[in-house]
């Protein structure tokens, strides 16, 4: 029987989210999973609402619809939970991870009455105190993996340093900040 | 060793262009394809390949910049979607009637209007008629693997045809999926060299291609087409043995899933097809005898195959991912109850138009569809032979 | 190269007889002195947009074209030789060819100027290294005498008929040789065919032999579109020159040159008034028109002049 | 080509694409018998000036080593052009 884990990204255009549903899948890959990554398109330009997805199994996926009925949902900008329905079709046994500086009090009015669990993480501080720049897609990614556990942590951080190490290798320096702002996240989401 | 990845439709396509290393690339962007020249021109620029890339002003000089390549003895390769296939119309007919094994990748998009940049089959349904060799791909795997099967295709000596092999837009060919590449050399042993018997760039034979012919001709050269296309059929076969004894994949006309013992089936192409075998698996853990026969050569069309493969199920639903405007229903119907006419016990055929514009088609469409066959195998009437799914009545 | 005009003639015939082009037709004689051009060793790859030429040139089972030829549509000449130019390239990097080829492309007015326009363009600007031959009739003759916009102004055509209210096509030509010269390759020139062809070969061997792209506008009558005895061609084609309606120049590397100037500047209605197209010009009431051919024929000369600033010569 | 391509051709041996493989063939097509007038050589006016040979729509006047030769009957359409540019009258045009 599948155990497949779908999840379902929402962002804004030139965000990354599309980016870190990608990383995921790459990071999934590597550790033997079928994966998909995929965004769904629009003419829609930098700044729009988007939705990306990721679907994670231990065999073959060979579906190809939207995801309708997530198992985790993650919100990388949290001024798109007044305008997304961000909770349609959460299973309640699964989760969202909202990047926020709010409570999840405060949040949970926002939710649409989702009753299954709330994680949030200041995705924006950790990425300005390790890289100097507010990327919000590599905090969200390990709240995501720590949340779900579709990876287990350490191959996750011994997986994502090659692939930095790799994607900058022109730039070495800012490796560290990214690999800090991984481990923080995984700390901090709660 | 097959290298295990994880890509996008796009990039497995550019991998298996870098892979092959054809002599000229040209062409234009337009989305969802545009990913594939861009890849590819990255390639070039980093001199992986030797490859002549050609950034051409538009499409229809994309295809014929292809023809002049082809016709010079060069293997040529270029890919395109939606209205930039529409803008090559003229030169596909001209490319197939040349007898110039042009490899097209197209990534399947609405055609306009209005503007839509989503996967449908309209592009490539449309070029049914003009003479290509088309395959569609489920996934992203398959779009890799058709596409090196299809230079071996197309320049076979008794085919000579130009090859389209199409992908669903984003669904696969921006969705990043596992796949196994074969390795290079693999890949480049595989395909050979592009060795045409008659060719511009011949210093020992000048000739002439695309001449003018009077009726006198013109339907003497069109019946040897034709030909090209019938020797297809076995060449589609005998290149996918070859193919299957280095990747270890098997293909053929189409695939069946679940169908031997099936009561009701779907025939559909591309990304849909993996959408109904997952729907599959939840019915048939239901007991419910459900099966898909999905096409992969669509020209040239096996009939009497698919005719076969139907023969035992009662019910059939035929998937068109594009519309006609015959009021008649959509080309997978119109080929596949055609080939099934001559079956005596021929089953009952729906047809289901889905998914213009992008428009997604989930399991649980899918689910709703098998029950309606379900249904008319149960005796209920059916009214309209062609309905169009999840549109707002 | 010194022209030896008796040499030349003596080279082997690259365009061979038997073609299905009008009897006195100017595209022909175009072709044929462009390939004489090219010495009898040198390898040519052509092409054809669709076409009278290359209709009655290659009707299956018969070709004139002793070189390879390729004809793919009306449109995308530029584009179609771009290929063969591009797969030249990669055979010859990749060791698959050791001979050398040279690359010419004929197109009508109608495949260069309008419908191939683009194709043109975008070839012209890759910067293949190709001639690329307009041979310019003024007209889609091919098709029955349509305007195109190198039909001049006020001629009589199918879709321009000279009527009681309009007086023939309504707009002066475009000064397509000036745009390709805008496109900034090595060379562009315009000719027709003149006394022992000497200019018309010379530009052709400059454009041939000249590295990367270039295009020739070259003035080839037809005789049923113009409507004049098909024996006057010659006579034609220097009223053209000599009424200064088509000069004779070249911009080489980005200088222009005026080959021809004739010695007494003759009035246009002498080079109008042999065609049956501008017959309707010839009544009184009309005369008005000629005039302002005259004025915009005068303007372009000028204009050209000055361009040339004193750069005169073959 | 092995197959000679006239009417009668099938399409099985009709050539690929329509590509012709013998360059130059449309010589063995005669357009001779499209001409009304037929131009006639004066061999002793002629001083070989050539200059009626480029003038030629078909190819029609054979040079050999500077000299012209007899017309190309087979294909000359009787257009005329080469009596025009004479300039020693050494082509006359008659009726054929």
């Amino acid at each position: 029987m599948s155990n497949m884990v779908e999840i379902r990204w929402h962002g804004r255009g030139g965000q990354g989210a599309k980016t870190a549903a990608l990383l995921l899948a790459d990071v999934a890959f590597k550790t033997g999973k079928f994966v998909q990554g995929f965004p769904e398109y629009g003419p829609e330009r930098m700044g729009a609402p988007i939705t990306a997805y990721n679907r994670i199994d231990n065999k073959k996926i060979t579906i190809h619809s939207n995801i309708y009925e997530p198992d985790f949902v993650v919100v990388v900008d949290d001024t798109l939970l007044q305008s997304v329905n961000v909770t349609s079709g959460l299973k309640e046994d699964g989760a969202i991870i909202i990047n926020t500086t709010k409570s999840k009090e405060e949040i949970s009015n926002h939710l649409n009455g989702y009753e299954g669990c709330v994680y949030t993480l200041d995705a924006k501080k950790i990425s300005l105190e390790s890289l100097g720049k507010n990327f919000p897609n590599t905090p969200m990614l390990g709240a995501v993996v720590k949340v779900s556990e579709i990876v287990d942590e350490d191959t996750f951080i011994k997986e994502m340093e090659k692939s930095f190490q790799h994607k900058f290798a022109s730039k070495p320096e800012v490796i560290k900040g990214n690999m800090e702002a991984l481990s923080r996240s995984l700390k901090e989401v709660k | 060793m097959p290298i295990r990845d994880r890509l996008s439709g796009n990039e497995a396509i550019s991998v298996a262009m870098r892979q092959i290393n054809p002599d000229v690339v040209a062409a234009f962007p337009i989305t969802p394809s545009t990913e594939i020249p861009q890849y590819f021109s990255k390639y070039v620029a980093d001199g992986v390949v030797d490859t002549e890339f050609v950034p051409v002003e538009s499409e229809h000089s994309a295809m014929s910049a292809c023809i002049g390549a082809q016709g010079a003895g060069a293997r040529s390769m270029t890919a395109t979607s939606s209205c930039g296939l529409a803008l090559m119309w003229e030169m596909l007919y001209i490319a197939s009637s040349s007898r110039l094994p042009i490899t097209l990748a197209c990534v399947n998009r609405a055609l306009s209007g209005p503007i839509n940049i989503n996967a449908d089959h309209g592009d490539s349904m449309g070029a049914r008629d003009s003479g290509w060799i088309q395959i569609y791909s489920e996934d992203n795997q398959e779009a890799y693997d058709n596409f090196i099967q299809a230079v071996r295709i197309g320049e076979d000596e008794r085919v000579m045809l130009p090859v389209m092999v199409c992908q669903d837009g984003f669904i696969t060919s921006h969705g990043v999926e596992n796949m196994d590449l074969l390795e290079d050399k693999e890949v480049k042993e595989f395909v050979g060299e592009y060795t045409p018997k008659h060719y511009l760039l011949n210093p020992q034979e000048p000739i002439a291609m695309g001449p003018y012919a009077t009726d006198k001709y013109y339907m003497e050269h069109k019946r040897q087409q034709v030909e090209g296309m019938k020797e297809a059929k076995e060449v589609v076969l005998k290149v996918a043995k070859e193919f299957e004894k280095i990747s270890g994949r098997k293909y053929g006309f189409f695939e069946e899933y679940m169908l031997e013992d099936a009561e009701v089936a779907l025939v559909a192409i591309n990304s849909t097809a993996g959408t109904i075998k997952a729907t599959i698996d939840e019915m048939r853990n239901e007991g419910k005898k459900v099966g898909l026969l999905k096409i992969r050569l669509f020209r040239p069309f096996p009939g009497e195959e698919i005719s076969k493969a139907l023969k035992d199920v009662s019910v059939v639903g035929i998937m068109d991912r594009s519309e006609t405007f015959s009021t008649q229903g959509g080309p997978l119907f119109f080929e596949t109850r055609s080939a099934l006419y001559d079956n005596p016990n021929r089953p009952k055929v729906v047809n289901y138009i889905y998914g213009l514009g992008g428009r997604d088609i989930s399991t649980k469409d899918i689910r709703k569809v098998y029950e309606e066959l379900y249904e008319i195998k149960m005796g209920k009437e059916v009214e309209e032979t062609c309905t169009y799914l999840g549109v707002r009545e | 190269m010194a022209y030896n005009f008796k040499e030349v003639m003596s080279k082997k015939e690259r365009l061979m007889g038997g073609h299905r082009m009008c009897a006195g037709c100017g595209a022909p004689v175009a072709v044929r002195s462009v390939l004489r051009a090219l010495d009898p060793d040198q390898k040519a790859a052509v092409g054809c947009a669709t076409g009278c030429l290359e209709v009655s040139t290659f009707m299956y089972p018969y070709t004139a074209w002793k070189d390879s030829f390729i004809h793919s549509a009306f449109e995308n000449a530029g584009a179609t030789v771009s290929g063969m130019e591009a797969a030249y390239k990669a055979l010859r990097r990749k060791g698959k060819l050791d001979e050398e080829y040279k690359f010419i492309t004929f197109g009508g007015d109608g495949g260069t100027y309008d419908i191939g326009f683009q194709s043109l363009s975008g070839a012209m600007e890759r910067g293949h290294d190709m001639v690329y031959v307009c041979y310019n009739n003024g007209a889609y003759m091919n098709t029955g005498i349509q305007r195109s916009s190198a039909t001049p102004k006020y001629a009589d055509t199918t879709t321009t008929p000279a009527g009681e209210v309009i007086p023939g096509k309504e707009q002066f030509k475009k000064n397509m040789t000036e745009i390709m010269v805008n496109h900034n390759i090595p060379y562009v020139a315009q000719t027709t065919f003149m006394g022992n062809f000497h200019d018309l070969h010379n530009k052709s061997e400059k454009a041939i032999n000249k590295k990367g792209p270039a295009f020739m506008n070259v003035l080839a009558p037809c005789p049923r579109g113009w409507r004049y005895d098909p024996a006057d061609l010659m006579k034609i084609c220097k009223l053209a020159v000599d009424t200064c309606y088509w000069p004779m120049y070249e911009v080489e590397d980005g200088i222009w040159k005026l080959n021809y100037e004739p010695k007494e500047k003759l009035p246009v209605e002498e080079f109008l008034k042999v065609q049956g197209r501008f017959k309707h010009l010839f009544k009184p009431e009309n005369r008005h028109l000629i005039d302002e051919i005259q004025k915009e024929v005068d303007k372009r000369w000028e204009c050209l002049l000055r361009k040339c600033k004193g750069h005169i010569g073959s | 080509m092995s197959v000679k391509i006239n009417e009668k051709v099938t399409w099985r041996d009709i050539t690929p694409g329509g590509t012709i493989y013998d360059a130059g063939n449309s010589s063995e097509f005669k357009t001779g018998d499209w001409r009304v007038l037929k131009p006639v050589f004066v061999e002793e006016k002629c001083k070989q000036c050539l200059l009626c040979a480029p003038v030629c729509p078909d190819s029609a006047v054979p040079v050999e080593n500077k000299v012209r030769g007899e017309f190309d009957y087979d294909h000359c359409k009787g257009c005329g052009i080469c009596m025009k540019v004479c300039p020693f009258d050494a082509i006359q045009m008659v009726s054929e």
